[in-house]
């Protein structure tokens, strides 16, 4: 199984490496880019039997304890074969 | 698995001549295999054996009273006293820092670090020496982000201080940017640490990152021109992993306090083949490795690519017999993988094993010793002559002083660097006395009263018009920014950037270059402890300037006698040490006002500069100076203004006698041998006392004042300038040259 | 009154890098006993103080901190922390403690998206802390910053409560007008260099007062915090006094 | 118009912070993870009327310049309104 998880700044929290990229996207010309946010992106393998209510359970519990700080981040993620 | 046929096409793709492969099979007495051919294509690429530099540096001065440990380990080591050695080195990482330039650079000071402390030293102060195009080039704004990140990314995560370093563009690399990265540690004389592999029966241990098909041919990319088809080239980039070098550098020095180990060696370029050969090489050994017990990142890796890996973060150690279940336990303390993957033999051979198959099996000895050295061509450059002339009368007078000045402190050469460095960790370990922006860094030696000096320097511009003046100043003026810091120059490590040498002309700068560090060093008693050479810094056939780039280590005796170039208090006397001229000859002047590269550089009187080092070491013991500084780029103006930037915003009234001199060279000419000092007007006495008996001019020239920068000349105005406002064109250079105004 | 003197316990996680520099502050420096703790260890019984350094635990990976909350001597730091025991982190430190939630907030990218070295103005805000006490109101130390991730954010409701409690103990401020860059070194909001938790035994700050506790190092201002905790736990007799949070920032 | 990019090391680059995560999760109990690859994600928000095949050639070009580093990255990306 794959695990695809989206970590994302909430809106309301600055996020300035998405400034960042916004400023030199229009330094290069890019004048249609309004805004830029920057998140992570994780692919995980993952082996075993779990079905897929359990599965996105646990998925979930990752995203929780570790993968995203949800203080300030929100998370989504997609399982696929 | 099927394994290349040998062919001549083959050998020539792995960068051997015919004579070189007839030399192969003579010390084989037979024909190579594929992996034989790729671990002999990598030792006898320009990177690791040498080939067309050997001969030139062995005529460098590697032996001094400091020196315990001269060129052909890891790394140099000079004795500090106190029972303590400092461990130091230089290394380039060019080439890969051009085609990624945050991860090149990173993994080029993950590289020396590991130089430093396999040999026991715990690393306490890094330096960077840069070189980029043009500031305005298309490239260039991303190379200097993503190089300076870089450094910044690797040694803050592993704690180690950047204290200092050099940046300077110039259009001759804009193909091709030096990137190179000294690191300094310190250990005590009696826990030194070599890479040798004796004991027949030890086993041969394997530690750190696992090993990936990274870099494979670095070793010998680094020895070829740039062209077109370097891109495909390009997954040869590794990635840096500083978090694991931590674990290991910390592992490594908890491992040293045990009696366990007999040699250390970290995997550089070309890993298991080059750690394993130069290890059992020293000791006169063999090594049998076994490649199935090798940790791997990927499946199917071949026995060619195991042994060319150039996968970070590696170590190859072999400890005594007996030992090895206690030496890997501290390795798995730290999370790290370490394994048992040979022996240590008797018979002074490679011999490598696959799945119980042997697939390489070379004698030891010969591989290097035996290494071809070419005798290359050597020939002075045609249009040398014309580019050296220069009629300095014939030269129109720049009038408006201030407004060359400002141009000279706004240009990103000179300009203030504190958007490279503030990038750095450079307070980390609480030892750093100077921070960067004075003329050299002063680290503070834990558990003694004791502080070293240290500075990289090199006049590119200088080399290219004289190789030998130039190769000279690079010593001179490294060694006169540790003296200005109050430091004794000890010793040094270099970082030779060159063109190809295949090209006459090329070995021609090279071997001059070489004449002038060695004459240098042997005149400034400053041995040449380590370093490297790295060639081949072309694209498309366009060379760079010659860059022989010197690190240079002083020690302070006492740490607080230690010096910075800043101003300090009001009334204090500014002094000029040495003589003023019209050498404005390689200068940055003549270059930014007069759109010139020409004439001869400034001459050097190493003699002289000898002296004056001397006296900048008794005044700084006698605490007779409240400032030092040197007079390089820019000049004696630059070197004022430069004096008057400190946090304590105190300027100078200076009055200059121009000795007939025309102002604007008087104050922009690059004349060597000289320093800007201030001291209380108690002590001036004393010291003019001391530069009569050292043989230095020493003549007052003005006054600290507050706030106020005015230059007079024979009494008549010359600068008459805004302080803050010459401190914020110098503060702004660099970042408004290399990102424009406003970003960044 | 009890003469023994106090006692620090440094963590050390893989990657800490600033570890070293604490004992060094707290050992060679103040003269106090201090003791490495490995962060596979359980138990810190008997510290008075413990102080998590500063570094990139984990290489920051993910996110400064996000690993290391689960290292296992995590847990016997919140027992240390919940008993009233003194606890302090420093930069990385800092992130830990709110990656475990022992302090509110969070720290993000510094605004310039750089990594940051320079020495700050650090304005005491709140001097009846431990990590405070001998300072006056107001005081402003000369102290560096070296970080990523140090723009410390907090949601409105928080910020406040953060005020009215007197939990913002420093807060970045200008130096002198030859000191470049802004005062603010990392666009944390409201210029919070550090702050403490509600019951004021537990501080997190970003700048690395260890670093500079002797007089050749920027003045040797950074002192003033261990001076603090020492005075502190003297008062205090070693033991678990009460902390009087009250006023308002 | 929204363009969603996804940036993810190339296969065989070494990815350190994917490791330390795949460490940590094992270490929280989530045996079954067997690999974890860690990348970026970027949310861009684009104004103006180019068409859908302009728009893709743009976005493209973005990719290739800015957003990912194509000697060790690999991007894909996704259009949408
Ligand atoms: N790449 C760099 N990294 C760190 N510090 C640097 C770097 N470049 C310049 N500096 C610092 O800026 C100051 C001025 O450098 P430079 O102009 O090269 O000095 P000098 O002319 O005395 O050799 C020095 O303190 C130097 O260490
Ligand atoms: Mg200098």
């Amino acid at each position: 199984m794959k695990l695809r998880v989206f970590v994302t700044l909430k809106p309301g929290v600055l996020d300035p490496q998405g400034r960042a990229v916004m400023n030199s996207l229009h330094a290069l010309g890019f004048g249609s880019v309004e805004q830029v946010r920057q998140g992570k992106y994780l692919e995980i393998d993952l082996e075993g039997a779990l079905s897929g209510e359990e599965l996105s359970l646990q998925a979930d519990e990752m995203c929780r304890k570790l993968l995203a700080n949800t203080v300030i981040e929100n998370y989504r993620f997609e399982l696929a074969e | 698995m099927s394994e290349p046929q040998i062919t001549p096409e083959l050998v020539r793709e792995h960068g051997l001549t015919e004579e070189d492969y007839q030399r192969l099979l003579a010390i084989l007495g037979r024909e190579p295999n594929y992996t034989e051919l790729g671990i002999f294509s990598v030792m006898w690429s320009e990177h690791c054996c040498y080939k067309s530099s050997k001969n030139s540096l062995k005529r460098l001065p590697t032996t001094g009273a400091c020196v315990l440990q001269g060129p052909g380990e890891n790394a140099g080591v000079v004795d500090i006293g106190d029972g303590l050695a400092a461990i130091f080195k230089m290394e380039s990482h060019n080439h890969p820092s051009y085609i990624e330039p945050y991860q090149g650079a990173a993994t080029g000071v993950g590289g020396i670090l590991r130089d430093i402390f396999t040999m026991g030293a715990r690393p306490i102060a890094s330096l960077n020496s840069l070189r980029f195009g043009e500031p305005d080039h298309p490239r260039t704004a991303y190379l200097v982000q993503g190089v300076v990140a870089g450094i910044g990314g690797y040694g803050n995560c592993m704690g180690v201080p950047t204290v200092g370093g050099e940046v300077q563009f110039h259009p001759c690399y804009n193909g091709n940017i030096l990137v190179n990265a000294f690191n300094l540690g310190i250990v005590k004389t009696s826990r030194i640490f070599l890479g040798t592999a004796s004991g027949e029966g030890n086993p041969v241990i394997y530690v750190g990152s696992r090993t990936g098909r990274d870099g494979i041919h670095g070793a010998t990319m680094a020895s070829d021109e740039f062209s077109e088809e370097t891109e495909d080239k390009r997954p040869t980039v590794q990635v840096g992993d500083p978090f694991t070098e931590k674990l290991l550098l910390e592992a490594c020095l908890e491992l040293m306090k045990t009696d366990y180990v007999v040699g250390i060696q970290d995997m550089g370029a070309a890993g298991l083949t080059c750690s394993t050969l130069e290890m059992a090489g020293r000791a006169g050994s063999g090594i049998e490795l076994n490649l199935d017990l090798v940790p791997r990142r990927e499946e199917g890796m071949t026995p060619y690519e195991l042994m060319l890996s150039e996968s970070q973060e590696r170590m190859l150690l072999v400890s005594h017999k007996g030992t090895e279940d206690k030496v890997l336990e501290i390795f798995h303390k730290w999370d790290l993988q370490a394994v048992v993957v040979g022996t240590v033999t008797g018979d002074g051979r490679l011999k490598v094993l696959d799945q119980g198959r042997v697939v390489a099996d070379l004698p030891v000895n010969p591989l290097s010793e035996e290494a071809p050295v070419c005798d290359r061509l050597e020939e002075r450059p045609a249009d040398l002559a014309g580019i050296q002339q220069l009629d300095i009368e014939a030269l129109p007078e720049v009038t408006d002083l201030e407004g060359a000045l400002t141009r000279l402190l706004a240009s990103p050469n000179i300009a203030e660097k504190r958007w490279v460095w503030e990038q750095y960790d450079h307070s980390v370990r609480g030892n750093t006395l100077v921070l960067p922006g004075s003329d050299a860094a002063v680290i503070r030696v834990k558990g003694t009263d004791k502080a070293l000096a240290m500075a990289v320097d090199c006049n590119s511009r200088y080399c290219h018009l004289d190789p030998v003046t130039g190769g000279k100043i690079a010593v001179a003026e490294s060694a006169r920014n540790v003296a200005c810091s109050g430091g004794r120059p000890l010793a040094v490590t270099d970082c030779l950037n060159f063109g190809n040498p295949e090209k006459p002309e090329v070995m021609w700068y090279f071997r001059r270059a070489m004449d002038g560090l060695s004459e240098a060093c042997r005149v400034l008693d400053t041995p040449v402890i380590g370093g490297n050479v790295s060639f081949y810094n072309e694209t498309q056939g366009q060379g760079i300037y010659p860059t022989p780039t010197i690190g240079m280590v002083g020690l302070l005796e006492h740490a607080d006698c230690r010096m910075d170039q800043w101003f300090k208090t009001e009334g204090d006397v500014v002094l000029l040490l040495g003589r003023n001229s019209d050498e404005v000859g390689g200068s940055e002047f003549l270059s930014l006002l007069h759109g010139r590269e020409c004439g001869l550089p400034p001459s050097i009187d190493l003699e002289q500069e000898k002296r004056l080092h001397g006296l900048l070491l008794e005044a700084a013991t006698a605490k007779l100076l409240a400032s030092a500084h040197d007079t390089s780029d820019g000049g004696l103006g630059v070197a004022l203004a430069e004096s008057s930037f400190g946090q304590h915003g105190m300027g100078c009234r200076i009055d200059l006698a121009s000795g007939g001199l025309r102002h604007d060279l008087l104050l922009f000419a690059e004349t060597q041998s000289r320093v800007v000092v201030s001291c209380t007007r108690e002590n001036l006495e004393a010291f003019l006392q001391l530069a009569t008996a050292a043989s230095v001019p020493a003549s007052a020239i003005g006054s600290v004042a507050h706030g106020v920068f005015s230059v007079q000349v024979d009494g008549e105005p010359a600068l008459e300038c805004d302080l803050d406002r010459l401190r914020q064109v110098w503060r702004e250079g660099f970042a408004s040259a290399v990102f424009g105004d406003g970003k960044n | 009154m009890d003469m023994k003197k106090p006692r620090f316990g440094v963590v050390i996680f893989p990657g800490s890098n600033c570890d070293h520099d604490a004992y060094h502050a707290v050992k060679h420096v103040m003269g106090c006993d201090a003791e490495f703790v490995w962060h596979r260890e359980t138990s810190l019984d008997g510290f008075d103080c413990v102080v998590l350094p500063g570094g990139f635990s984990y290489g920051d990976y993910l996110r400064s901190g996000a690993v290391a909350r689960f290292s296992p001597i995590m847990a016997a730091v919140e027992r240390h922390a919940a008993a009233g025991g003194l606890l302090i982190g420093i930069c990385n430190g800092f992130q830990i403690l709110l990656e475990a939630g022992l302090l509110p907030g969070a720290l993000l990218r510094n605004s310039s998206v750089k990594f940051v070295c320079r020495e700050v103005g650090v304005r005491v805000e709140n001097n009846r802390t431990p990590f405070s006490c001998v300072c006056d109101a107001g005081e402003v130390m000369r102290v560096p910053v070296a970080h990523n991730e140090g723009s410390y954010f907090i949601d409105p409701e928080g910020l406040e409560r953060l005020k009215a409690n007197g939990q913002v103990v420093f807060r970045y401020c200008p130096l002198d007008d030859l000191t470049p860059g802004e005062a603010n070194p990392n666009g944390a909001l409201d210029d919070i260099a550090g702050i403490c938790n509600e019951a004021g035994n537990v501080l997190g700050m970003m700048p690395h007062p260890e670093r500079v506790c002797e007089p050749d190092f920027a003045g040797g201002q950074g002192r003033r915090v261990f001076d603090s905790i020492v005075a502190w736990l003297g008062r205090n007799g070693n033991g678990r006094g009460d902390i009087t949070m009250s006023g308002q920032d």
